[in-house]
């Protein structure tokens, strides 16, 4: 966070949804990005298409910045409400810049040490022809001065956004930052802030963006999709795509439709998935039951965003990991994966592509608002990590004795070479009842106890091999740290920051992140929490539903937890604070820590 | 269709389970009838079903297969297609099957004209489940979940598919092979969204639509000249019901696009069949796009 | 079970879907709950309307019977088929009765001991008309001998049966049933048998018909449902009794509608009810959450069957824990009962509606297929304990200030009262949304999360309420035994059953049901079985769902468990033979198990 | 409609946040005036809505109302009548909400004929989503989700609602508010299955279908005196578009009995004001049906 750092800055732009405030941010973090600048933007916004209270966060540095930090050094408002609700939220040494001809701010809005950056916007912007966004560019303008920031790079970046709309736009547009530069340099006190910048060109990206581009890259040639906030990014990104790769992009008419689309895509041979939130994922589990029992390989992503129900559509939560467990009746083989950053959202997803087609099972990416819609810098990727492996798949070129192939053979690892439609000599039907290896249902003349139970044990050992593949989980730090993390999915991010700040202050911290949900690594997990002095776990829901796997596959109780469950992401602060009294002792450990 | 055929190419090692004398045995062997009579390789055709007496159907019959969820059948049809437009894709199921549970998936499927063929045996009636109440099931029919009479106005199949955007719109009787087998033909060859909504006598639980009420009722459309390209008149004969039934195709037009014509996508072809992962220049594209 | 008790015998009747078993069976079964007989019957039979194998198992004792049994003294086989399959599972002492002229019995398809009764049943038949069944009758009749029965009794059900079809048809099946007797005591040797016929008349049911009956009694007003076994039990027994009780009984399009339908009629005042089996409860895992997030009263029971997907649509299963717990995103308020007898499924289903409407969320019934389609002889139901309670609803008579009324009032014990549709002067909306107090959504214009807070920890309090008022989980057995059972579900019976013949030999055991699964009495059951020497779980699935649900609410790993998930239900000798191990200590305890 | 009407009654304290000119203030305003020219007592009402922009519509109507699922309030509001038929239930909501996810319970309950009126406000587009292509987006519009173009052939609510068995089938336009009102009073007041599609533009993502384009082609049927009696007109009528398009009631009908009439439960009188609980002689009764 800022305040730990010097070379960094955290901006905020708050206005109502409609105001443009996401190109103001875009401009600003992309022209940081450009310059070389780590940045990570989180936007705040509501359920609402024109109006209410929006506000986007950006934390800029020198060094990999981890989260949106806590409070803002500069807030750009774009109406008074912004800074009504945040003008206490701005740091000493910090200003509010904003249209002083459209708002009026009282000396009492802000906090003390906080500067008063008004600016005449309209009478400036007046210049610039009459777009009302225009006083935002202004105000970017001024931003730049203030925390010392090149002009140019934020007209580089005007210029390439507008340049499709004609050099007239584009001139408006830089002439409307250089202005606001200018007024800030003659009425504003220069800034305290200096910048190495590395001039490093870096991909500026969503977790979501990564995530489609992952399924681009591991060869996705189907995608199904009923639109969801805080999934449809996905389907935003891919969409225009699909006509260039090749890549058939679908919207249903549900998600039960998405859902068994995607099984047959994927059944016939088509790598196939399909995205959406908790809501839409309750009409898909069916079917995820269905891609289990056909052996069909199949890749869902449930990105989580605030519940029950309706619940809090664009606000973050980790409160569906019930769900995904619980997903469709019976015992079955899934997968289940959360990405924990956004470059592992991209590597994450080639591998659930990789581990459908390996174990012919539904695989279930388990993101969440936060993680899919933040915007972040991201260090170059590594293509040579991205393999395609379509597992034991029969050549639609071979042949077979009629009557001979098994499509579910039972075998030492319970995975069976797989045909799909339009191979010779391989026919069979993949059918949702229980069936024998050949495929043949034995629901319906004698349900035979004896081949239901060698089939459940086949499908069920695909789970007993993929844990002995799989990545074992990984304790970050030393062994002997007075405290461990445990995390999942976007919690990871804060920690890691979090962590930072205490080793500052010298203390010995370990981290522990759960990537791989379900087959669950309780061995390894349990072992390396067990070698630890005291466990806390962040997540962001309010039963404690990563706690509570953790216990009911370990038997281990995590002694202390932070849980949050307001819509809002975890600031560094909050779980430093808590961190600090664990370490302490002055925190009770939770009741079952300990007890067998 | 001649008797001779030799249909063993689409039978299955499974003898079908069904109640002796249901209509469904007389679909299977129409449908084994017509994909031979087409010269289709078994290997190329993907029948789809859900669950249900008729949805047991791919089990009985010599094809790649895929028994799916209740209603569920044209959702994952579509996806084999649109995985695979190269397979010959047929849906088949029951009437509560697809215009109870899933008539959602049938009518927009309807709307995209995707070149399927979804065969319905309608018997008016939930025949897996013991002889509950179905779309189709007449007003005032007494069953399980009705013991008072339904109450509810049937779904009239062929005038949904009318005003829902099939091109190809037929009607059969389980008890009208040849016809049935002709019609079936002609649905597969058509490119474009085709239905065949079919009489297949429930002799268990459905105890008025029985095979002579139906023989006493139907007649055929083309015997009787009926003219596939009107569409006002097809509206009409799907109203036709109580005395005189039409079987046969009720309307059929090529003027309408299929999927596989608008879908950009397929331009690089089958999408199983195109090599998969990116190129050296797509990559430094891509990832510049983000910079 | 039959052979550890002379005064009781157990007969199955075998032949293919359409034979007629069940009338045979239950003729059977209804005459000797009549004398005062106890019965229980369980078919095994399969996903087809006509053929494949079905066959009815039916234990008969002076005493209470807990469950099938495991072999038979008696085997009706209306086909050879059967004589094929079970003919070795006949007792020594006991016989195969079957129609000699149909059927051709080789001595190597019967036991050493097992007698052979065929019987020239298609002659006999022939006297008493041509319906193919007649010849099920006489063998009817020749068991009424065998086991010494008297034959009035079975002549008096059946009159009472086959009146309504005229004297004609009555005088053929008595007739026939004499004929049966008549040939069977001239042609076999007499019986072994010896009955005390307390002549107490009982109750002859299924689980289906007591959660029926229970919702009947409980005041359901709407019943939705779409079929799917082993819940249509539940509609089949409601439908024709609707109008006379005046239920809207609504067979609907999907269990989509049914269940939000069921939550539409709970909000609206209407005691609303569905049932459906895992694949059907899949959809309406959306509808769940939205009851919660509404805190409308409903009543949803899946009677879980054998999984995964379509799988065994017929079969026993206990595989659908994982799911209720799972189902909808997010964390909310639901109840989760699961019975362990058919009466307790008729006192459970009453508790449900009372729980759904004085906490207004969401109750699951969790009944498994065994429970929902046996047949059982049950004592007479105290309906005295049948009691009525609304819960915390506003008279429809009530008025209130305009704009004073608040829906979701913040109370001590997160329960609102409640105001249903129609009633003056408290309009509200009840949204899916986040809302506030006064229903009034927050997730639109601004988020706030101090009121979201307000309104998670207002209807999770809701659960702490309900543990505190939810009836304890009790013990049975001795402090100090040697094994503790745990089971949940219909495994209860097996295992009393089991437990009685421990006893015999000796054993000091106790027996730990749990019947209240959510919210789980964590503190109760952790306290009862770390309390305990030896704990052996019996549960009908793969994984263990509720010994994994044990160990992540009380951190306590039980010791040794039973699976079975072959589709057939546990038999008593089974479950004998490992606790006789386990206490041998022969069996190695689980990993996890005394662990911390 | 007396434009001097006190509509207050039916407004809520929350001010409506759609974007300012989005076409459903007009269908608020004009469900307003209907209920208080129909004199209903709010408490009576129940409004029910799925999700989406339109189906915040409850929040801002002054009566009990319901903001449940997408694509559910069909089938909640359903729940809401038979629980208590007493009740006037108006469903609101989308286009995609009520012809995308939530058709089949739309078809089910024409079917069914229940006494509840759906307001469907049809902006052709998703867009609390943020702009997809809906079920009646027009072929070749781009939106989010189809950059290249729509290449589905869209629903058609009328002919859909014609054949399905509705008895009162019409279509509004949010800038013709008067009409509007008019028209939402015949289908409260109807008994049976009522529908008013409505042209709601959305000014945000849908940049074809806008106030001037409507307001250059619709036209009212009731001044054409269209013979609303008239099945197969009312199907013609619901195929014009492009140049000239209706709006008004296309098809009414009272000959087809209500679900309310034929529920043999009611006779119990309103399930929700029913005395809870068996009598001493039920149970006994009921009892010995087990012996
Ligand atoms: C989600 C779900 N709901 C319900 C069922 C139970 N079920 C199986 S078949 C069937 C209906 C069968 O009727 P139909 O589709 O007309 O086929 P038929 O048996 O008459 O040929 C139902 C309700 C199921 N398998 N899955
Ligand atoms: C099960 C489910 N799927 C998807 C969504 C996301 N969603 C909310 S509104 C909406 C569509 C809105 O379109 P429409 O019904 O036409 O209403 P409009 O916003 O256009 O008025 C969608 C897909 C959801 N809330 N629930
Ligand atoms: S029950 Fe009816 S539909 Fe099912 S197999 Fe028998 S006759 Fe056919
Ligand atoms: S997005 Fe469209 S539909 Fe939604 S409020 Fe704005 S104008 Fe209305
Ligand atoms: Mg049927
Ligand atoms: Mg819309």
């Amino acid at each position: 966070m800022s305040s730990s750092n010097s070379k960094s800055v955290i901006v905020w732009v708050g206005g109502a949804a409609g105001d443009g405030i996401a190109s103001v941010a875009e401009t600003l973090a992309k022209a940081c990005a450009r310059e070389g600048l780590y940045t990570y933007a989180y936007n705040s916004y509501q359920s609402v298409i024109r109006g209410g209270h929006v506000y986007m966060q950006i934390n800029i540095s020198e060094k990999k910045v981890w989260d949106q930090g806590d409070l803002t050094n500069f807030l750009i408002a774009l109406n008074l409400d912004t800074v009504k609700r945040h003008g206490k939220e701005v740091l000493p040494g910090g200003g509010v810049i904003y249209n002083k001809e459209k708002i009026k701010v009282e000396p009492s809005d802000l906090g003390t040490g906080v500067a008063d950056y008004g600016i005449p916007s309209s009478t400036i912007a007046a210049k610039f022809g009459k777009s009302p966004v225009m006083q935002n560019t202004i105000a970017l303008g001024a931003l730049a001065f203030l925390m010392n920031f090149p002009m140019d790079a934020v007209a580089e970046v005007l210029t390439s956004t507008f340049k499709k709309k004609g050099d007239e736009v584009v001139n408006a547009n830089v002439g409307a930052a250089k202005a606001g530069y200018d007024y800030a340099k003659e009425n504003f006190k220069p800034s305290t802030y200096s910048w190495t910048l590395s001039k490093t060109h870096r991909m500026f990206m969503t977790g979501n963006q990564a995530i489609a581009f992952g399924a681009l890259a591991a060869g996705c040639k189907f995608y199904t999709a009923y639109p969801m906030t805080p999934a449809s990014g996905v389907l935003h990104w891919l969409a225009p795509r699909g006509h260039k790769y090749g890549i058939v992009v679908k919207q249903c008419e549900d998600e039960i439709a998405a859902m068994n689309m995607a099984v047959g895509g994927g059944h016939t041979g088509a790598r196939s998935m399909t995205a959406t939130s908790g809501g839409g994922f309750s009409l898909m589990t069916e079917a995820v039951g269905l891609a289990a029992m056909l052996e069909a390989p199949v890749v869902v992503a449930n990105v989580q965003r605030g519940g029950p129900s309706t619940g809090l559509p664009t606000k973050q939560e980790q409160g569906d990991l019930f769900q995904v467990l619980g997903a469709s009746q019976g015992d079955f083989p899934k997968i289940i994966i959360a990405p924990f950053t956004v470059e592992d959202a991209f590597y994450s997803t080639v591998e659930c592509f990789n581990l459908a087609d390996i174990y012919q099972c539904p695989v279930i990416l388990l993101s969440d608002l936060q993680l899919s819609e933040h915007y972040e810098t991201v260090d170059d990727l590594d293509f040579s990590k991205v393999k395609i492996d379509r597992g034991e798949l029969i050549p639609t070129t071979a042949t077979a004795e009629p009557g001979t192939y098994k499509r579910y053979k039972d075998t030492p690892t319970g995975i069976s070479p797989r045909a799909i439609p339009g191979t010779p000599g391989h026919m069979y039907v993949a059918a949702s009842d229980e069936h024998d290896e050949d495929g043949v249902v034995i629901s319906d003349v004698f349900t035979d106890p004896v081949k239901r139970i060698v089939m459940m044990n086949k499908r069920m050992r695909k789970m007993d091999t993929a844990l002995k593949a799989l990545p074992k989980p990984q304790l970050i730090g030393p062994k002997d740290a007075d405290i461990t993390f445990v995390t999942w999915g976007s919690t990871y991010n804060v920690v890691r920051d979090t962590i930072q700040t205490l080793e500052k202050d010298g203390a010995k911290v370990s981290h522990l992140n759960i990537k791989y949900i379900w087959p669950f690594q309780a061995k390894e997990v349990g072992e390396i929490l067990r070698s630890c002095k005291k466990t806390f776990i962040v997540e962001g829901n309010y039963t404690g539903q990563m706690e509570r796997l953790v216990r009911q596959e370990t038997g281990y109780s995590i002694h202390h937890h932070l849980r949050k469950y307001d819509g809002e992401p975890f600031g560094p602060e909050m779980v430093i604070k808590e961190a600090k009294l664990i370490l302490k002792g002055s925190v009770k450990v939770s009741e079952l820590a300990g007890v067998r | 269709m001649a008797e001779t055929l030799d249909i063993t190419k689409f039978k299955s090692k499974i003898a079908p389970d069904w109640c002796p004398g249901c209509g469904d045995f007389g679909v299977l062997t129409s449908l084994q009838k017509a994909c031979t009579t087409l010269g289709l390789d078994p290997k190329d055709v993907v029948v789809v079903s859900g669950i249900g007496c008729s949805s047991n159907f791919p089990g009985f019959f010599g094809s790649y297969g895929l028994h799916t969820l209740h209603g569920r059948s044209v959702a994952v049809a579509q996806g084999v297609k649109f995985a695979n437009p190269d397979l010959n894709v047929i849906m088949t199921g029951g009437d509560g099957d697809g215009y109870g549970i899933g008539i959602g998936h049938f009518i927009h499927a309807m709307r995209r004209n995707i070149n399927v063929t979804y065969i319905v045996m309608n018997n008016q009636v939930y025949g897996l489940t013991t002889g509950q109440t179905s779309p189709t099931t007449e007003l005032g029919i007494q069953t399980k979940s009705t013991p008072e009479g339904c109450i509810e106005v049937p779904i009239n199949p062929i005038q949904l598919a009318l005003v829902s955007g099939a091109t190809f719109i037929a009607r059969g009787f389980s008890g009208a092979q040849d016809l049935l087998a002709e019609t079936m033909v002609k649905a597969i060859k058509h490119k474009g969204f085709s239905l065949i909504d079919i009489f297949s006598p429930c002799v268990t639980y459905n105890k008025k639509n029985t095979y002579p009420w139906f023989r006493e009722r139907v007649y055929s459309l083309q015997e009787e000249k009926h003219d596939t390209s009107n569409f006002d008149v097809a509206m009409k004969k799907a109203e036709e019901w109580d005395t005189r039934i039409p079987i046969g195709v009720f309307y059929e037009t090529t003027d309408q696009a299929t999927y596989e014509d608008l879908e950009p996508a397929y331009k690089f072809g089958t999408p199983v069949k195109q090599k998969l992962g990116l190129g050296k220049d797509e990559i430094t594209a891509l990832v510049n796009s983000f910079k």
